[in-house]
Protein backbone atom coordinates (compact mmCIF):
# COMPACT_ATOMS: atom_id res chain seq x y z
CA UNK A 1 0.00 0.00 0.00
CA UNK A 2 2.14 2.73 -1.45
CA UNK A 3 -0.40 5.64 -0.42
CA UNK A 4 -2.69 6.15 2.94
CA UNK A 5 -5.54 8.48 3.28
CA UNK A 6 -7.27 8.22 6.57
CA UNK A 7 -9.86 10.89 8.47
CA UNK A 8 -10.15 9.48 11.68
CA UNK A 9 -11.49 11.26 14.91
CA UNK A 10 -8.04 9.72 16.88
CA UNK A 11 -4.46 11.37 17.12
CA UNK A 12 -1.76 10.24 15.04
CA UNK A 13 2.01 9.21 15.50
CA UNK A 14 3.96 10.66 13.33
CA UNK A 15 6.62 8.56 14.05
CA UNK A 16 5.37 5.86 13.01
CA UNK A 17 3.87 7.52 9.69
CA UNK A 18 6.91 8.71 8.96
CA UNK A 19 8.64 4.79 9.66
CA UNK A 20 6.30 3.62 7.11
CA UNK A 21 7.06 6.10 4.42
CA UNK A 22 10.15 5.24 4.80
CA UNK A 23 10.12 1.37 4.20
CA UNK A 24 8.39 1.64 1.39
CA UNK A 25 11.56 1.60 -0.90
CA UNK A 26 14.98 1.45 -0.56
CA UNK A 27 15.36 3.91 -3.51
CA UNK A 28 13.33 6.95 -0.99
CA UNK A 29 15.98 9.55 -0.37
CA UNK A 30 13.81 11.94 0.73
CA UNK A 31 10.93 12.10 3.48
CA UNK A 32 9.07 15.78 3.97
CA UNK A 33 6.35 15.68 6.46
CA UNK A 34 4.01 18.18 7.60
CA UNK A 35 1.45 18.30 10.79
CA UNK A 36 -1.03 21.31 11.23
CA UNK A 37 -1.11 21.66 14.81
CA UNK A 38 -4.31 23.50 16.93
CA UNK A 39 -2.99 27.21 18.44
CA UNK A 40 -3.33 28.76 21.22
CA UNK A 41 -4.47 32.21 19.86
CA UNK A 42 -6.75 32.94 17.02
CA UNK A 43 -6.36 36.77 15.86
CA UNK A 44 -5.02 37.39 19.14
CA UNK A 45 -7.72 35.37 21.28
CA UNK A 46 -7.62 32.86 23.28
CA UNK A 47 -9.39 29.73 21.87
CA UNK A 48 -11.23 26.73 23.73
CA UNK A 49 -11.27 24.23 21.00
CA UNK A 50 -11.30 23.56 17.29
CA UNK A 51 -14.19 21.44 15.60
CA UNK A 52 -13.96 19.71 12.57
CA UNK A 53 -16.87 18.63 10.69
CA UNK A 54 -16.34 16.82 7.03
CA UNK A 55 -18.72 15.50 4.39
CA UNK A 56 -18.10 11.35 4.77
CA UNK A 57 -17.48 9.90 1.73
CA UNK A 58 -17.18 12.92 -0.40
CA UNK A 59 -14.02 13.39 1.90
CA UNK A 60 -12.72 10.48 1.25
CA UNK A 61 -12.93 10.83 -2.61
CA UNK A 62 -11.50 14.32 -2.49
CA UNK A 63 -8.75 13.31 -1.00
CA UNK A 64 -8.26 10.16 -3.62
CA UNK A 65 -8.00 12.74 -6.29
CA UNK A 66 -5.84 15.10 -4.37
CA UNK A 67 -3.57 12.37 -4.26
CA UNK A 68 -3.65 11.03 -7.46
CA UNK A 69 -3.30 14.01 -9.15
CA UNK A 70 0.27 14.83 -7.15
CA UNK A 71 1.50 10.94 -8.33
CA UNK A 72 1.09 11.89 -11.82
CA UNK A 73 2.73 15.03 -10.93
CA UNK A 74 5.74 13.96 -9.31
CA UNK A 75 8.16 10.48 -8.80
CA UNK A 76 6.98 9.70 -5.72
CA UNK A 77 7.40 6.31 -3.22
CA UNK A 78 4.44 7.27 -1.50
CA UNK A 79 1.85 9.42 0.51
CA UNK A 80 0.04 9.27 3.79
CA UNK A 81 -2.41 12.08 4.46
CA UNK A 82 -4.05 12.01 8.06
CA UNK A 83 -6.86 14.56 8.85
CA UNK A 84 -8.74 14.47 12.40
CA UNK A 85 -12.00 15.47 12.68
CA UNK A 86 -14.37 16.09 15.70
CA UNK A 87 -13.13 18.49 18.74
CA UNK A 88 -9.59 19.20 19.29
CA UNK A 89 -7.86 21.41 22.10
CA UNK A 90 -4.81 24.03 21.24
CA UNK A 91 -1.75 22.19 20.72
CA UNK A 92 -3.34 18.96 19.42
CA UNK A 93 -2.28 17.69 15.93
CA UNK A 94 -4.90 18.38 13.14
CA UNK A 95 -3.96 17.01 9.92
CA UNK A 96 -0.40 15.46 8.73
CA UNK A 97 0.63 15.21 5.36
CA UNK A 98 3.88 12.71 4.07
CA UNK A 99 5.75 12.10 0.97
CA UNK A 100 8.58 9.36 0.23
CA UNK A 101 10.80 10.00 -3.04
CA UNK A 102 14.05 10.06 -4.34
CA UNK A 103 14.52 13.52 -4.24
CA UNK A 104 14.08 16.49 -2.11
CA UNK A 105 12.73 18.93 -4.94
CA UNK A 106 9.92 16.37 -5.40
CA UNK A 107 9.40 15.12 -2.22
CA UNK A 108 8.63 18.97 -0.78
CA UNK A 109 6.88 20.01 -3.93
CA UNK A 110 4.08 17.52 -3.38
CA UNK A 111 3.88 17.83 0.20
CA UNK A 112 3.14 21.32 -0.43
CA UNK A 113 0.87 21.19 -3.36
CA UNK A 114 -1.21 18.26 -1.03
CA UNK A 115 -1.49 20.85 1.94
CA UNK A 116 -2.66 23.83 -0.66
CA UNK A 117 -5.28 21.52 -2.00
CA UNK A 118 -6.12 20.07 1.47
CA UNK A 119 -6.88 23.68 2.44
CA UNK A 120 -8.58 24.40 -0.92
CA UNK A 121 -10.93 21.24 -2.25
CA UNK A 122 -11.00 18.37 0.89
CA UNK A 123 -14.26 18.54 2.70
CA UNK A 124 -13.62 20.10 6.03
CA UNK A 125 -14.97 22.86 7.63
CA UNK A 126 -13.62 24.59 11.04
CA UNK A 127 -15.51 25.67 13.59
CA UNK A 128 -13.59 27.87 16.57
CA UNK A 129 -15.27 28.13 19.95
CA UNK A 130 -13.83 30.95 21.96
CA UNK A 131 -14.96 32.14 25.92
CA UNK A 132 -18.37 30.00 25.09
CA UNK A 133 -18.82 31.43 21.73
CA UNK A 134 -18.75 29.32 18.45
CA UNK A 135 -17.76 30.10 15.03
CA UNK A 136 -17.39 28.86 12.09
CA UNK A 137 -13.49 29.51 10.57
CA UNK A 138 -13.52 31.70 6.64
CA UNK A 139 -11.67 30.75 3.98
CA UNK A 140 -8.69 33.18 3.38
CA UNK A 141 -7.61 33.94 -0.29
CA UNK A 142 -4.18 33.71 0.60
CA UNK A 143 -5.32 29.99 0.88
CA UNK A 144 -7.00 30.34 -2.54
CA UNK A 145 -3.84 32.10 -4.08
CA UNK A 146 -1.78 29.41 -3.06
CA UNK A 147 -3.22 26.74 -4.26
CA UNK A 148 -3.60 28.99 -7.74
CA UNK A 149 0.39 28.71 -8.33
CA UNK A 150 -0.15 24.89 -9.24
CA UNK A 151 -2.53 26.02 -12.18
CA UNK A 152 -0.58 28.26 -13.37
CA UNK A 153 3.21 27.33 -13.35
CA UNK A 154 2.46 23.34 -14.18
CA UNK A 155 6.23 23.02 -14.46
CA UNK A 156 7.57 24.84 -11.79
CA UNK A 157 10.55 23.33 -10.40
CA UNK B 1 -37.81 12.38 -1.94
CA UNK B 2 -34.40 14.10 -1.67
CA UNK B 3 -32.23 13.94 0.86
CA UNK B 4 -30.85 17.44 2.04
CA UNK B 5 -27.56 18.28 4.00
CA UNK B 6 -26.11 21.81 4.72
CA UNK B 7 -22.35 21.90 5.63
CA UNK B 8 -20.21 24.26 7.86
CA UNK B 9 -21.98 27.71 8.55
CA UNK B 10 -25.36 26.48 6.66
CA UNK B 11 -26.17 23.73 8.63
CA UNK B 12 -26.47 26.37 11.74
CA UNK B 13 -29.50 25.67 13.80
CA UNK B 14 -30.21 29.07 13.41
CA UNK B 15 -31.43 28.58 9.70
CA UNK B 16 -33.42 25.70 10.95
CA UNK B 17 -33.07 24.03 7.11
CA UNK B 18 -35.56 21.01 6.13
CA UNK B 19 -33.44 17.32 5.96
CA UNK B 20 -35.98 16.61 2.82
CA UNK B 21 -37.52 18.17 -0.40
CA UNK B 22 -39.73 16.47 -2.34
CA UNK B 23 -38.45 15.25 -5.81
CA UNK B 24 -40.64 16.42 -9.12
CA UNK B 25 -40.47 16.57 -12.81
CA UNK B 26 -37.49 18.92 -14.00
CA UNK B 27 -36.10 19.61 -10.38
CA UNK B 28 -32.75 21.13 -10.67
CA UNK B 29 -29.99 22.09 -7.43
CA UNK B 30 -30.95 25.98 -8.61
CA UNK B 31 -34.55 24.84 -8.45
CA UNK B 32 -34.06 24.12 -4.82
CA UNK B 33 -32.34 26.43 -3.62
CA UNK B 34 -35.02 29.19 -5.09
CA UNK B 35 -37.52 27.34 -3.06
CA UNK B 36 -35.63 27.00 -0.17
CA UNK B 37 -35.23 31.29 -0.05
CA UNK B 38 -38.36 31.39 -0.75
CA UNK B 39 -39.28 29.53 2.86
CA UNK B 40 -36.07 30.47 5.07
CA UNK B 41 -35.24 33.89 3.65
CA UNK B 42 -31.62 34.14 6.20
CA UNK B 43 -30.63 30.32 4.70
CA UNK B 44 -31.75 31.56 1.15
CA UNK B 45 -29.00 34.43 1.23
CA UNK B 46 -26.26 32.40 2.40
CA UNK B 47 -26.99 29.62 -0.15
CA UNK B 48 -26.86 32.22 -2.96
CA UNK B 49 -23.53 33.57 -1.41
CA UNK B 50 -21.05 33.03 -5.05
CA UNK B 51 -18.83 30.73 -3.15
CA UNK B 52 -21.48 28.28 -2.07
CA UNK B 53 -20.78 24.91 -4.40
CA UNK B 54 -22.97 22.42 -4.76
CA UNK B 55 -22.50 18.07 -4.68
CA UNK B 56 -25.02 15.36 -5.96
CA UNK B 57 -24.42 11.87 -4.47
CA UNK B 58 -21.56 13.05 -3.25
CA UNK B 59 -19.61 14.85 -6.67
CA UNK B 60 -19.73 18.33 -7.19
CA UNK B 61 -22.19 19.99 -9.88
CA UNK B 62 -23.60 22.59 -12.09
CA UNK B 63 -26.56 24.34 -9.96
CA UNK B 64 -28.68 23.50 -13.27
CA UNK B 65 -27.96 19.97 -12.66
CA UNK B 66 -31.24 18.23 -12.76
CA UNK B 67 -32.31 15.89 -9.83
CA UNK B 68 -33.63 12.51 -9.58
CA UNK B 69 -35.65 11.01 -7.18
CA UNK B 70 -33.29 9.78 -4.45
CA UNK B 71 -30.69 11.51 -4.71
CA UNK B 72 -28.47 13.29 -2.20
CA UNK B 73 -27.88 17.34 -2.51
CA UNK B 74 -25.33 19.13 -0.33
CA UNK B 75 -25.15 22.88 0.26
CA UNK B 76 -21.21 23.50 0.59
CA UNK B 77 -19.51 26.82 2.16
CA UNK B 78 -15.98 27.25 1.40
CA UNK B 79 -13.87 24.75 2.66
CA UNK B 80 -11.47 25.58 5.92
CA UNK B 81 -9.75 22.36 6.52
CA UNK B 82 -5.69 21.36 6.42
CA UNK C 1 16.99 27.55 22.87
CA UNK C 2 14.99 28.20 19.65
CA UNK C 3 17.17 26.68 17.43
CA UNK C 4 19.19 23.68 17.30
CA UNK C 5 21.97 22.84 15.50
CA UNK C 6 24.44 19.50 15.51
CA UNK C 7 26.12 17.82 13.48
CA UNK C 8 26.66 13.86 15.14
CA UNK C 9 28.02 10.72 13.83
CA UNK C 10 25.27 9.20 16.21
CA UNK C 11 21.36 8.86 14.77
CA UNK C 12 18.65 11.01 15.32
CA UNK C 13 15.10 10.60 16.60
CA UNK C 14 12.52 12.55 14.19
CA UNK C 15 9.89 11.82 17.04
CA UNK C 16 11.58 13.61 19.57
CA UNK C 17 13.07 16.89 17.39
CA UNK C 18 9.37 17.34 16.49
CA UNK C 19 8.34 16.94 19.98
CA UNK C 20 10.80 19.93 20.57
CA UNK C 21 9.58 22.23 17.60
CA UNK C 22 6.11 21.57 19.30
CA UNK C 23 6.75 22.60 22.22
CA UNK C 24 8.12 26.10 21.46
CA UNK C 25 5.32 27.82 21.77
CA UNK C 26 1.43 27.72 21.48
CA UNK C 27 1.25 29.58 18.22
CA UNK C 28 2.92 27.00 15.92
CA UNK C 29 0.49 26.05 13.60
CA UNK C 30 3.18 24.54 11.22
CA UNK C 31 5.96 21.79 11.28
CA UNK C 32 7.32 20.81 8.28
CA UNK C 33 10.28 17.95 8.62
CA UNK C 34 12.57 17.17 5.95
CA UNK C 35 14.12 13.82 6.40
CA UNK C 36 17.50 12.49 3.72
CA UNK C 37 18.39 8.74 3.70
CA UNK C 38 20.77 6.93 2.19
CA UNK C 39 19.66 5.67 -1.07
CA UNK C 40 20.20 1.97 -1.61
CA UNK C 41 21.24 2.29 -5.10
CA UNK C 42 23.23 5.23 -6.64
CA UNK C 43 23.25 5.48 -10.71
CA UNK C 44 21.64 2.33 -10.71
CA UNK C 45 24.62 0.81 -8.92
CA UNK C 46 23.84 -0.76 -5.26
CA UNK C 47 26.21 1.00 -3.09
CA UNK C 48 27.73 -0.49 0.28
CA UNK C 49 28.26 2.79 2.57
CA UNK C 50 28.07 6.40 2.09
CA UNK C 51 30.97 8.67 4.35
CA UNK C 52 30.01 12.02 5.18
CA UNK C 53 33.40 14.24 5.98
CA UNK C 54 32.79 17.84 7.34
CA UNK C 55 35.42 20.45 8.36
CA UNK C 56 34.77 20.42 11.82
CA UNK C 57 34.07 24.23 13.26
CA UNK C 58 33.63 26.03 10.34
CA UNK C 59 30.81 23.31 9.07
CA UNK C 60 28.89 24.41 12.60
CA UNK C 61 29.73 28.06 11.44
CA UNK C 62 28.23 28.13 8.15
CA UNK C 63 25.07 26.19 9.65
CA UNK C 64 24.64 29.19 11.92
CA UNK C 65 25.10 31.44 9.10
CA UNK C 66 22.42 29.20 6.74
CA UNK C 67 20.06 29.58 10.45
CA UNK C 68 20.03 33.35 11.23
CA UNK C 69 19.26 33.90 7.56
CA UNK C 70 16.46 31.79 7.38
CA UNK C 71 14.92 33.57 10.24
CA UNK C 72 15.81 37.16 9.15
CA UNK C 73 13.49 36.08 6.27
CA UNK C 74 10.21 34.28 7.61
CA UNK C 75 8.65 34.53 11.19
CA UNK C 76 9.40 30.92 12.52
CA UNK C 77 9.47 30.05 15.95
CA UNK C 78 12.08 27.35 16.21
CA UNK C 79 14.56 25.34 13.60
CA UNK C 80 16.32 22.42 13.97
CA UNK C 81 18.96 21.26 11.47
CA UNK C 82 20.57 18.17 12.30
CA UNK C 83 23.88 16.60 9.93
CA UNK C 84 25.53 13.50 10.65
CA UNK C 85 29.43 12.64 9.50
CA UNK C 86 31.04 9.73 9.21
CA UNK C 87 30.20 6.25 7.84
CA UNK C 88 25.92 5.63 6.77
CA UNK C 89 24.42 2.32 5.34
CA UNK C 90 21.79 2.41 3.37
CA UNK C 91 18.79 3.51 4.94
CA UNK C 92 20.67 5.70 7.29
CA UNK C 93 19.11 8.65 8.00
CA UNK C 94 22.01 11.51 7.10
CA UNK C 95 20.35 14.88 8.01
CA UNK C 96 17.31 16.22 9.39
CA UNK C 97 15.52 19.60 8.75
CA UNK C 98 12.52 21.00 11.21
CA UNK C 99 11.14 24.44 11.56
CA UNK C 100 8.06 25.47 13.37
CA UNK C 101 5.94 28.14 11.94
CA UNK C 102 2.45 30.12 12.56
CA UNK C 103 1.33 28.89 9.32
CA UNK C 104 2.36 26.17 6.67
CA UNK C 105 3.92 28.95 4.09
CA UNK C 106 7.00 29.67 5.91
CA UNK C 107 7.30 26.68 7.79
CA UNK C 108 7.54 24.44 4.06
CA UNK C 109 9.45 27.72 2.35
CA UNK C 110 12.32 27.60 5.54
CA UNK C 111 12.85 24.09 5.04
CA UNK C 112 13.43 24.18 1.47
CA UNK C 113 15.48 26.94 1.81
CA UNK C 114 17.82 25.35 4.35
CA UNK C 115 18.20 22.39 2.36
CA UNK C 116 18.93 23.96 -0.28
CA UNK C 117 21.84 25.84 1.68
CA UNK C 118 23.20 22.63 2.99
CA UNK C 119 23.18 20.97 0.21
CA UNK C 120 25.25 23.98 -1.67
CA UNK C 121 27.28 25.87 0.96
CA UNK C 122 27.45 23.92 4.09
CA UNK C 123 30.87 22.18 4.58
CA UNK C 124 30.33 18.74 4.00
CA UNK C 125 31.83 16.13 0.83
CA UNK C 126 29.89 12.64 0.61
CA UNK C 127 31.82 9.73 -0.42
CA UNK C 128 30.19 6.61 -1.75
CA UNK C 129 31.95 2.91 -1.88
CA UNK C 130 30.28 0.53 -4.64
CA UNK C 131 31.79 -2.70 -4.90
CA UNK C 132 34.80 -1.72 -3.26
CA UNK C 133 35.88 0.95 -4.92
CA UNK C 134 35.25 4.52 -3.22
CA UNK C 135 34.24 7.56 -5.36
CA UNK C 136 33.50 11.35 -4.12
CA UNK C 137 30.23 11.69 -5.24
CA UNK C 138 30.12 15.29 -7.64
CA UNK C 139 27.87 18.14 -6.71
CA UNK C 140 24.41 18.66 -8.70
CA UNK C 141 23.74 21.66 -11.13
CA UNK C 142 20.31 20.90 -10.03
CA UNK C 143 21.20 21.90 -6.28
CA UNK C 144 22.90 24.73 -7.44
CA UNK C 145 20.12 26.02 -9.91
CA UNK C 146 17.70 25.00 -6.67
CA UNK C 147 20.01 27.24 -4.34
CA UNK C 148 19.68 29.95 -6.81
CA UNK C 149 15.99 30.27 -6.68
CA UNK C 150 16.59 32.30 -3.23
CA UNK C 151 18.52 34.65 -4.43
CA UNK C 152 16.60 35.88 -7.83
CA UNK C 153 13.19 36.36 -6.01
CA UNK C 154 13.69 37.16 -2.31
CA UNK C 155 9.89 37.95 -2.31
CA UNK C 156 8.96 34.89 -3.31
CA UNK C 157 5.77 33.53 -1.60
CA UNK D 1 54.06 27.46 9.57
CA UNK D 2 50.74 27.28 8.07
CA UNK D 3 48.65 24.28 8.38
CA UNK D 4 47.22 23.05 5.08
CA UNK D 5 44.25 21.29 4.65
CA UNK D 6 42.90 19.53 1.89
CA UNK D 7 38.95 18.70 1.56
CA UNK D 8 37.21 15.65 -0.07
CA UNK D 9 38.85 14.78 -3.50
CA UNK D 10 41.69 17.20 -2.86
CA UNK D 11 42.31 15.14 -0.09
CA UNK D 12 42.89 11.83 -1.46
CA UNK D 13 45.90 9.85 -0.65
CA UNK D 14 46.73 9.61 -4.03
CA UNK D 15 47.64 13.61 -3.96
CA UNK D 16 49.77 12.90 -1.25
CA UNK D 17 49.84 16.50 -0.16
CA UNK D 18 51.80 18.09 2.36
CA UNK D 19 50.76 19.42 6.12
CA UNK D 20 52.02 22.50 6.41
CA UNK D 21 53.75 25.26 4.23
CA UNK D 22 56.67 27.47 5.17
CA UNK D 23 55.10 31.33 6.11
CA UNK D 24 56.93 33.87 3.59
CA UNK D 25 55.80 37.72 3.90
CA UNK D 26 53.55 38.62 1.26
CA UNK D 27 52.61 35.31 0.51
CA UNK D 28 48.71 34.23 0.05
CA UNK D 29 46.84 31.73 -0.90
CA UNK D 30 46.99 32.14 -4.58
CA UNK D 31 51.07 31.71 -4.23
CA UNK D 32 50.54 28.51 -1.76
CA UNK D 33 48.49 27.31 -4.81
CA UNK D 34 51.00 27.61 -6.98
CA UNK D 35 53.91 26.58 -5.20
CA UNK D 36 51.96 23.18 -4.70
CA UNK D 37 51.04 23.31 -8.12
CA UNK D 38 54.90 22.73 -9.12
CA UNK D 39 55.86 20.11 -6.26
CA UNK D 40 52.15 18.28 -7.21
CA UNK D 41 51.24 18.56 -10.35
CA UNK D 42 48.47 16.51 -10.35
CA UNK D 43 46.91 17.97 -7.26
CA UNK D 44 47.71 21.35 -8.66
CA UNK D 45 45.27 20.65 -11.38
CA UNK D 46 42.59 19.87 -8.89
CA UNK D 47 43.12 23.01 -7.29
CA UNK D 48 42.89 25.10 -10.16
CA UNK D 49 39.27 23.80 -11.22
CA UNK D 50 37.12 26.60 -10.92
CA UNK D 51 34.70 25.64 -8.52
CA UNK D 52 37.57 24.98 -5.57
CA UNK D 53 37.31 27.59 -2.79
CA UNK D 54 39.79 28.80 -0.15
CA UNK D 55 39.14 29.44 3.92
CA UNK D 56 41.62 31.23 6.11
CA UNK D 57 41.07 30.20 9.61
CA UNK D 58 37.71 28.33 8.78
CA UNK D 59 36.36 31.93 7.03
CA UNK D 60 36.42 31.96 2.58
CA UNK D 61 38.61 34.28 1.20
CA UNK D 62 40.00 35.74 -1.66
CA UNK D 63 42.89 33.95 -3.36
CA UNK D 64 44.74 37.29 -2.75
CA UNK D 65 44.03 37.27 0.90
CA UNK D 66 47.99 37.36 2.83
CA UNK D 67 48.56 34.73 5.05
CA UNK D 68 49.74 34.94 8.10
CA UNK D 69 52.30 32.91 10.39
CA UNK D 70 49.98 30.09 12.29
CA UNK D 71 46.66 30.19 10.14
CA UNK D 72 44.85 27.45 8.85
CA UNK D 73 44.65 27.04 5.17
CA UNK D 74 41.97 24.98 3.77
CA UNK D 75 40.92 24.07 0.13
CA UNK D 76 37.79 23.25 -0.25
CA UNK D 77 35.98 21.42 -3.71
CA UNK D 78 32.47 21.77 -3.92
CA UNK D 79 30.50 20.49 -1.40
CA UNK D 80 28.21 17.87 -1.08
CA UNK D 81 26.37 17.55 2.07
CA UNK D 82 22.24 17.09 3.16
Amino acid sequence: MRNRLVVQLVDFDLAAEYRRLCELDGAVGAVVTFCGLVRDCEQQAPIDSLTLQHYPGMTEASLGDIVASADRRWPLHGITIIHRVGELLPRDQIVFVGVASGHRAAAFQAADYLMDYLKTRAMFWKNVAHGGERQWVDCKDSDRQAAHRWSQDPKRQ
Amino acid sequence: MIKLLFFGRLGDATYAAPEVFEASVGLTAAGVRDALSSLYPALGRALFEPQVLVSVDRVIVDWQQPLLDGCELAFLPPVTGG
